[in-house]
């Protein structure tokens, strides 16, 4: 099985109500440790994204609704998270720029692309208290699960559940990049707000591809 | 949460035109996307000069645009870096054929946010240099952290830097101006209350009756340590330590002494800070040469101020003194 | 209570030592009895222009003294206006040859203290008027009460009056101008919170985290009345009503816009109301020719803003124009 | 019996005393209706007035310590209190001017004197609800007294429990000057603060007669 531009088409919007519905948990998270605008700022730009979909062409592919979630980031979310996802998904969408539909192969060359593009701007390690800290280990699981022949259901389900305890790891950190650095001892116990985002995005495409 | 808003999303649409309701002939306001801009730009072969930031600072930085500083300000959401759109719009409005400058507050949004307008601006063949701003000491072990933050220094640069390109400097001298602005200043704050951000609709952090946050950040986001309230003297001892240390400043030395206030804490309590300030510079040997006292880079309500310092020289001394046309610095014209 | 102050008891004296720190070159500050003088006071020749009242209200009165504005500001204690012998000391040390004028805002303790100074300087032959600024329509009944309190509109009377002693006017001219401001100039508060004096330790006032206090003076004292939060714009709508009543304003007039911060309340959210006040002016006819924001009278750290209205006429506008040079308003030099 | 410079002195005394422990309360009642400050004002003029007394010549009269209550008060009070207070103090002295001692006669003088010159400055009638509530009573009551044939502890008895009335009796009036004029109604149900503080004045005046 692969997935299409419709499943794409799903999975930004089910992005779009996991993060208004979370807003006010990522703002908490953000406000314990950055400045309190996580939430706020990517449902601005996905409620952005939203209003956007209905002018693509039917036919778009894949790749162009990725390159328009990325572009649409870019311009209304601002912050770090802004630019840090916006490269994600314009990344993702230049990986598999020639596919119609993705199969796992191309899905985990998404995901891969997707977290380099984060690195490569960001410049942050694993450990250092980012959104990193869900997407590394996402990648890592999509892929292992590839190797052994899973599915792309199953391959989005091990990269949400990897991501989703990543974020659940950053907790005991103590941050390195990001605002969340200048609190030193003090960022232990808090959650990272970037890969707490991350893991419900994760967990949107999953759900949306089950 | 009391604000004197009427709508926390429109906070900036708002504000940024009661900027241009209020400050008609000095400057102008494009609204989609959002940047301020001088009357009169672009100047034609006058590098253009482009901040900008989270909103939230005012004045910082649209009440900076004017004759001998910013050719524009690009604000963005409270407290939120703005995107590459607005500021790509702004520093293609001020390019006058002489390359334009970003001054950039060093935090991992804006300086993304900036780098990727510069881009854009490059494949247009805009000649775009950028100086990040960094004079925050509270930042320790800058190595293990996004590096030290840019605050109050950031209107210091942004004034001298003005003065340089008003003066005809190409766009290597007024980014080796920034630059030096930038390697002699340096600023520390003290939180006393919270910010309240309009949608999050409550304080940014929790502090007690009792407590401040020494090496506070301008966005609520936490500093060095928590500590009991001490008298204004002794808070102000604390913050010149790590500021003088870290240049440092020494026997001798002139100085701009700059004391900011962060919204919340009334003047007469910032004349305070600033004649204790003053004191233990001139007891150190440093002259204080310059002043600057109020409230220029803010965190919305928040009671608290900063001490900046900013090693002088002539060349220095002479770009401070130029005039200058804007909101919130106006002298000599 | 937290305050960056060292003791409450010496506020004053410690930000008046600050104020001359800061301020070098412009003011001198005597400190026994306490005033802020023009560094190059008195001018031979010159009506000489004192002020004064309770500190607290900071950048009034000490930020307004300097070349085109004041001679010398008295500052009392705070909220609490200052006795005969400092105002006599300054009325003094600014005397010029031409008389000295008294910028007195309407309070009861003010208006005494000052003319008992006034009797004193008078007896040691040096000519002394008095303008009593009240310039609140928040105060209703005025014939049954203390009479309208002076407020914002005092920055404008000592600018404009300052502008004309500058170029040379005498002193019966000099108080015409004044007086010509007071009568045509009208302006209303809102505190959205309470100042804390220090000694006090406990805010002026209670107010719910729900209500706004309509028509408030700038010392805490109530104003008109006591209602629910409400959205900036409505808010302004219920200022300038009662403001262009009272003149009246009307269709055709020119006028200066002043919105003034009380202290506490972020510059973001004063050009939200800057921006809607605009509007409401320029929709019944009125030209908005002149402006003025930011924090100018404050009530310490209270939230909360007022709206200024003067009509213009040709002199007014030119005095306006005139250069300044002073701690907190500067412009022509 | 006539009262010296003796009670001057002691009267003197015992008012900034009773100011000082008064302090807090003053400024409770002044919060209500005005800026606050009542307290803190006659407790740093009284005190300042303490500081003076040892400057005073051996042979002083009454009038003479009256005197210098009167200027320090005017040159450290401010605000509305320091003036009106102040010129009750002057007028009380010239009042007494040529006399030793102060006998019934020449304290209803002082007294009546005292009140005039706050009723010359302020421009209050009884009612407005200031300090000339307090002491238009006690000047009366004071009269009444004399009339009757009281002696000087007794008369001052009857002033001070005539301007404890007063003061009490401000509580259901509107102000009309004064900070406390611009509530309104909103004046109703606070005593003000010059009529009380006016009420311990005269109550250490009659304290340190009896
Ligand atoms: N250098 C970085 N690399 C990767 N992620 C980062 C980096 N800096 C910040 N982040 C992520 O961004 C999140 C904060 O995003 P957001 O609150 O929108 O931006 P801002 O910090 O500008 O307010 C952090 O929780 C973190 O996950
Ligand atoms: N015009 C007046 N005549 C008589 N007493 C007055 C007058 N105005 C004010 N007062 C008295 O002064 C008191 C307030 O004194 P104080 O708080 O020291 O001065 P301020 O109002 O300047 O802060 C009032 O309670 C009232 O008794
Ligand atoms: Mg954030
Ligand atoms: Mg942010
Ligand atoms: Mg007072
Ligand atoms: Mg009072």
């Amino acid at each position: 099985m692969a997935l299409g531009t419709d499943w794409v088409l799903a999975w930004v919007r089910a992005t779009a109500a996991v993060i208004a519905e979370n807003r006010a948990e990522l703002v908490r998270l953000d406000r314990e440790i950055g400045d309190g605008d996580h939430g706020e700022n990517l449902d601005r730009g996905f409620t952005a994204v939203l209003g956007k979909l209905d002018g693509l062409a039917p036919d778009a592919t894949p790749a162009d609704v990725l390159k328009l979630v990325a572009t649409t980031l870019i311009s209304t979310v601002g912050g770090a998270a802004g630019p840090l996802y916006g490269t994600a998904y314009l990344k993702a969408s230049a990986a598999v720029k020639d596919s119609g539909e993705l199969d796992p192969a191309a899905l985990v060359a998404a995901l891969t692309a997707a977290r380099d593009g984060i690195v490569s701007r960001g410049k942050a390690e694993p450990g250092d208290k980012t959104m990193v800290d869900a997407w590394t280990p996402a990648v890592d699981a999509a892929a292992a699960a590839e190797q052994e022949g899973a599915e792309v259901g199953a391959i989005l389900d091990a990269a949400a559940s990897a991501a989703e305890r990543g974020a659940a790891e950053t907790e005991p950190l103590v941050a390195r990049k990001g605002r969340a650095s200048y609190l030193g001892e003090r960022a232990i116990g808090h959650r990272d707000p970037g890969a707490q985002s991350s893991a419900l995005i994760l967990r949107a495409a999953a759900d949306t591809a089950a | 949460m009391k604000k004197l808003i009427n709508n926390p999303r429109t906070v900036v649409e708002e504000a940024v035109s009661g900027i241009a309701a209020a400050h008609p002939g000095l400057l102008e306001v494009h609204t989609d996307p959002i940047f301020i801009v001088r009357a009169d730009a672009p100047k034609q072969g006058k590098v253009g000069l482009v901040s900008g930031g989270g909103s939230g600072h005012e004045p910082l930085h649209g009440g900076f645009v004017g004759y001998g500083m910013l050719d524009a300000a690009v604000p963005g959401a409270v407290f939120t870096s703005p995107t590459p759109d607005p500021i790509l719009a702004a520093t293609q409005a001020v390019n006058g054929g002489a390359g334009v400058l970003h001054i950039v507050k060093n935090y991992t949004g804006d300086v993304l946010n900036f780098e990727t307008a510069a881009d854009l601006a490059s494949a247009e063949d805009i000649e775009v240099r950028s100086v990040i701003v960094n004079d925050d000491v509270a930042v320790k072990d800058s190595l293990y952290t996004a590096g030290r933050r840019g605050v109050a220094g950031t209107v210091l640069v942004e004034k001298i830097a003005g003065a340089a390109a008003e003066r005809g400097d190409d766009l290597d001298a007024v980014t080796a101006v920034a630059e030096k602005v930038n390697a002699n200043v340096r600023s520390m704050g003290v939180a006393l209350t919270a910010p309240i951000v309009p949608h999050a609709g409550v304080p940014s952090f929790d502090i007690g009756e009792d407590e401040i946050e020494i090496g506070i950040g301008i966005h609520g986001e936490p500093g060095r340590e928590r500590i009991p309230m001490e008298p204004a003297d002794a808070i102000v001892d604390r913050m010149l330590g790590p500021i003088l240390e870290d240049l440092p400043f020494s026997d001798g030395d002139r100085v701009l002494l700059f004391v900011n206030g962060m919204g919340g804490t009334p003047l007469v309590e910032l004349y305070i800070a600033f004649r204790h300030a003053a004191e233990v510079l001139t007891g150190r040997g440093i002259t204080v040469d310059r002043t600057l006292i109020g409230n220029y880079v803010t965190s919305l309500e928040m009671q608290g101020f900063s001490i900046t310092v900013l090693k002088l020289d002539d060349e220095l001394t002479e770009l401070w003194d130029a005039p200058v046309q804007t909101a919130a610095l106006r002298w000599g014209r």
